[in-house]
């Protein structure tokens, strides 16, 4: 057991929550929250399980700083379409099918 | 040993402030506790030895990220569901 | 009753998922790693042009995962600012009048330019680069335009435009010249390969900033109607 | 020569992406067209390059692969490539007539798409596992945008739960990456295989797989995790929905086929690879079983896509410790069914755009009396039903046809019946759209006829997916091509 294991495993148990978040909460900032968490997750076991053995590795570290600018895009435009989608419908969620008839879905 | 002290501590600060964060009941609160996760993320990163992710969570994890989420909160808060019809009809 | 069975059953399944995940890491964490991608990287460090190695592997071995992703960033700041279909940006509901938030802006603006400029400078020999350097000057743009500063360059016009695509220009303008040049996409000569990516760098700068401000000012949304096809009719 | 062709493929969608941000749409479109020939003239040179001297590796920068990004450019990906260029090439034509350009935001159409196909490109030549994750964002967050574009409630409301669903496969597929980095300290997926090829499986690495593919399966709409796909595909304008049906889901397959394809047999299961097999039937079944049940057109068009994804997926059992022709022929199968779907999918949503641009309505039943007006759209929609309902001489049939040998020679036999059933409900769904539009009705005078370019796009993608059965042969030489040469063009 070395620190970046454990921040590896602590990793695991942050995706974890995120992926419980994601699929749990309703609300949709709620979720970009959840979605965020779970990243930050991944980031961590993409850092640290690499670094267990071989120290510090520039790699995977250059990998995440993309990651984290993806995941930034990703949530600004989320964020955009969430404040757009509630000035048109005066909806926070995806829950409640307002005017779809989906036929068939259970 | 103060150093496993550390660690320990910062882990179960951030999957304490994870879960505030999604199981928070009030969605203001949610975000500034998110926010906090950031700003431990960034400590976590500077223990892996990753200056440059610590500084670019520090910047745009807990930063943008934050104050996105903040404004988008309060702009959800401050608007109701109404508002749409009245300004489809002044336009 | 049903809800609270959904979530109890979705709870048991993450828990399980972490588990799992665990038990990989932890065996993953006790095999030998086959091979060592960091040798071989401080091995080609000198061909690289950078004394930084995670700024190598960003704009030099791994570039073009980096153009990639800055077409990512420009393909959210479109997406973005073809939401906003607002004229104007004087919404008169951003401004505020914080004294505590105007005191700030006074003293953290002119420090945080000087912090991304250091950033952008430092990322060839220590930590920092254009991501960091941007997300500082985005964050810059943040301040002041919570403080009620126009902007007028954010406006979705040609310059916004303009500004969104001159990083990712530039980066691909490079690497097509590259390849004209004979070598592979994105390779560049040795020779110039620092100048090339401080060039890079500072324009990624410039980029990252603005989409990231863009994406920011073009949250608050104006009304517009528009029936398409495929709606709920 | 094949340098030239491969730095044109990779800059010309960057570069028009670019290009027409900076125009409005009527100029974006003129500089689209030129763009299009451009892209379609490269993929074509680079496929017959391929198809002549075998495929190669093509290191970016300049550096091989475990330090740098090498693409992987044999026969299956150049095909693909092709592929892409006719399918997209098409949609931008029939957008170019489709997409009414006083809108000022649809200005905004003319990148996403440029963006959009060259995170198509970089998938399917990509070697890399990271690389090809921003591929993936790439493709994904375009889509979103395509999807989004002009920003009515609905359209926001499919948008954003294809954005989370999205989000969610991506990470779960970065996730199985990182621990692939983590044991094999190597992101290629080459240099995995090699390792594996001569050492034992190390142990978490399964988990590894099981994360790409789950994550890659959502991104998919593998059975049961395809409930975000109709709403996206059918609320989009049609050019794009036949964009996101024909070529969209069609990438995040095209990795999880290679992975299966590059580390299936040492790292997967027969459970697992069974399991994904019953994901696919279920997905046929369910997919026709609600397409047939849908009010609206492009729900239908929309469902039946979520159907024929399903058999992409028999890929996997059908690969999985079975003997090298079967395999074989299992791969060619997918080949032709990932072909024969997109050059119909995209006919039959083009198509179906075009009659709810000539009734004013999405509604199957407002469809009644339609083909006493427009043959044409009809007719074009109907021959791509042709090849879903795999008819021979189409391309559906014969790669069903391989499936079927397939299924047969391993001894798998119950996916017969899936491939029979999966037929006969795709002939239930398109003959009801048949019936809707040959009633009788008096409610149908006012009629919009479409302009001639925007009717014969669908027909040329419908007769392409007619006649592919018929030049299958050449098409599977070139997939399955040697890969010659190591890294020298």
């Amino acid at each position: 057991m070395t620190a970046p294991l454990l921040y590896a495993l602590a990793g695991a148990l942050l995706c974890g929550l995120g992926l419980f978040g994601l699929l749990c909460l309703s609300h949709l900032l709620r979720k970009l929250l959840a979605f965020n968490v779970m990243g930050s997750g991944v980031f961590l076991v993409m850092v640290g399980l690499p670094q267990h053995q071989g120290g510090p590795d520039p790699v995977p570290q250059a990998l995440v700083l993309t990651g984290i600018v993806v995941a930034i895009a990703a949530t600004a435009l989320a964020v955009v379409l969430i404040r757009r989608y509630y000035h048109l419908s005066g909806l926070t969620t995806l829950d409640a099918e307002p005017t779809s008839r989906e036929g068939g879905q259970e | 040993m103060t150093e496993w002290l550390l660690d320990g501590l910062l882990v179960i600060a951030l999957v304490i402030t994870a879960v505030a964060a999604l199981l928070s009941r009030d969605l203001f609160r949610a975000v500034v506790v998110f926010i906090a996760f950031g700003l431990l993320m960034t400590v976590a990163w500077v223990r892996l030895q990753a200056p440059d992710i610590a500084l670019a969570e520090a910047a745009i994890g807990a930063g943008l990220t934050g104050v996105l989420l903040l404004d988008a909160v309060s702009h959800l808060g401050s608007k109701r569901p109404g508002k749409r019809t009245q300004e489809g009809g002044e336009q | 009753m049903i809800q609270a069975l959904r979530i109890s059953a979705i709870a048991i399944a993450c828990l399980m998922f972490v588990a799992g995940l665990a038990a990989s890491i932890w065996a993953i964490a006790g095999n030998p790693l086959p091979e060592s991608l960091p040798q071989l990287l401080s091995e080609n460090m000198s061909r690289s042009g950078v004394e930084h190695p995670v700024t190598a592997v960003l704009l030099n071995f791994r570039s073009y995962d980096t153009l990639l992703e800055i077409g990512v960033l420009v393909i959210a700041g479109i997406a973005g600012i073809s939401m906003a279909k607002t004229t104007s940006l004087e919404d008169p509901e951003l401004r505020t009048s914080d004294s505590l938030l105007y005191a700030l802006q006074r003293w953290f603006v002119p420090l945080m330019l000087v912090l991304a400029g250091y950033l952008l400078w430092a990322g060839a020999d220590r930590p920092g680069g254009a991501f960091q350097a941007g997300a500082v000057l985005a964050a810059t743009g943040v301040l002041m335009r919570l403080g009620g500063i126009p902007m007028e360059f954010i406006r979705p016009g040609l310059l916004l435009r303009l500004g969104l695509a001159l990083g990712f220009t530039v980066f691909l303008l490079v690497a097509l010249a590259s390849a004209i040049g004979g070598d592979a996409f994105l390779a560049y000569p040795p020779a110039m390969a620092k100048t090339l990516i401080v060039v890079i760098e500072s324009v990624l700068t410039l980029s990252i900033a603005m989409v990231l401000l863009a994406l920011f000012v073009s949250a608050p949304v104006n009304d517009a109607e528009d029936p398409e096809e495929g709606g709920s009719s | 020569m094949t340098l030239w062709l491969m730095a044109g493929l990779l800059f010309t969608p960057l570069a028009w992406a670019v290009l027409t941000l900076l125009t409005d749409f009527s100029r974006g479109r003129l500089v689209s067209w030129a763009g299009i020939l451009v892209q379609v003239l490269v993929s074509l040179g680079l496929w017959l390059a391929v198809a002549r001297d075998g495929g190669f590796y093509y290191g970016l920068g300049g550096w091989d692969a475990p330090l740098g990004i090498e693409l992987r450019v044999d026969g299956l990906a150049v095909t693909f490539v092709l592929l892409t260029a006719v399918v997209a090439g098409a949609c931008g034509l029939h957008a170019g007539a489709y997409i009414d350009p006083d809108k000022p935001w649809h200005r905004y159409f003319w990148p996403l798409f440029w963006f959009l196909w060259s995170g198509l490109n970089a998938v399917w030549l990509g070697g890399d596992l990271f690389n090809l994750y921003v591929g993936l964002e790439l493709i994904s967050l375009s889509a979103v945008g395509l999807v989004a574009l002009g920003g009515q409630a609905g359209a926001l409301r499919a948008s954003l739960r294809y954005l989370l669903a999205a989000l969610l496969g991506s990470l779960a597929y970065l996730l199985g990456v990182a621990l692939i980095y983590g044991q094999f300290g190597t992101l290629s997926i080459a240099g995995v295989a090699t390792w594996l090829s001569d050492h034992p499986v190390p142990s978490g690495s399964g988990m590894a797989l099981a994360l790409m593919i789950a994550g890659l399966a959502l991104k998919t709409a593998l059975f049961p995790l395809h409930r975000w796909l109709p709403p996206a595909h059918g609320i989009a304008k049609s050019p794009v929905s036949a964009l996101l049906s024909a070529l969209v889901v069609k990438a995040s397959f095209y990795i999880a086929a290679r992975l299966w394809l590059e580390l299936g047999q040492p790292i997967g299961s027969l459970a697992a690879a069974q399991l994904i097999g019953l994901l696919g039937s279920a997905a046929v079944v369910w997919g026709s079983w609600l397409a047939c049940r849908q009010q609206r057109l492009k729900q239908v068009v929309a469902y039946s896509s979520v159907a024929q994804i399903g058999y992409l997926f028999l890929l996997f059992p059908l690969t999985f410790s079975v003997s090298e022709t079967v395999s074989l022929q299992a791969q060619q199968g997918m080949t032709l069914q990932v072909i024969s779907h997109a050059l119909a999918k995209a006919a039959m949503f083009l198509a179906a755009g075009n009659l709810i641009l000539s009734v004013g309505s999405n509604r199957v039943d407002a469809l009644a009396g339609v083909s006493r007006f427009l043959p044409f759209s009809l007719f074009s929609f109907g021959l791509a039903g042709v090849s879903l309902m795999s008819l021979p001489p189409s391309g559906g049939f014969a790669a069903k046809w391989l499936l079927l040998q397939a299924s047969l020679g391993s001894g798998q036999w119950w996916w017969v019946l899936v491939l029979l059933a999966g037929g006969l409900l795709s002939a239930a769904y398109i003959f009801r759209i048949y019936r809707a539009s040959f009633l009788e009705s008096s409610g149908t005078d006012q009629f919009f006829h479409p302009s001639r370019s925007l009717e014969v796009i669908p027909l040329i993608l419908a007769m392409l997916a007619l006649g592919l059965g018929l030049a299958s042969d050449q098409v599977l030489t070139v997939m399955a091509l040697p890969f010659e040469g190591e890294g020298a063009p």
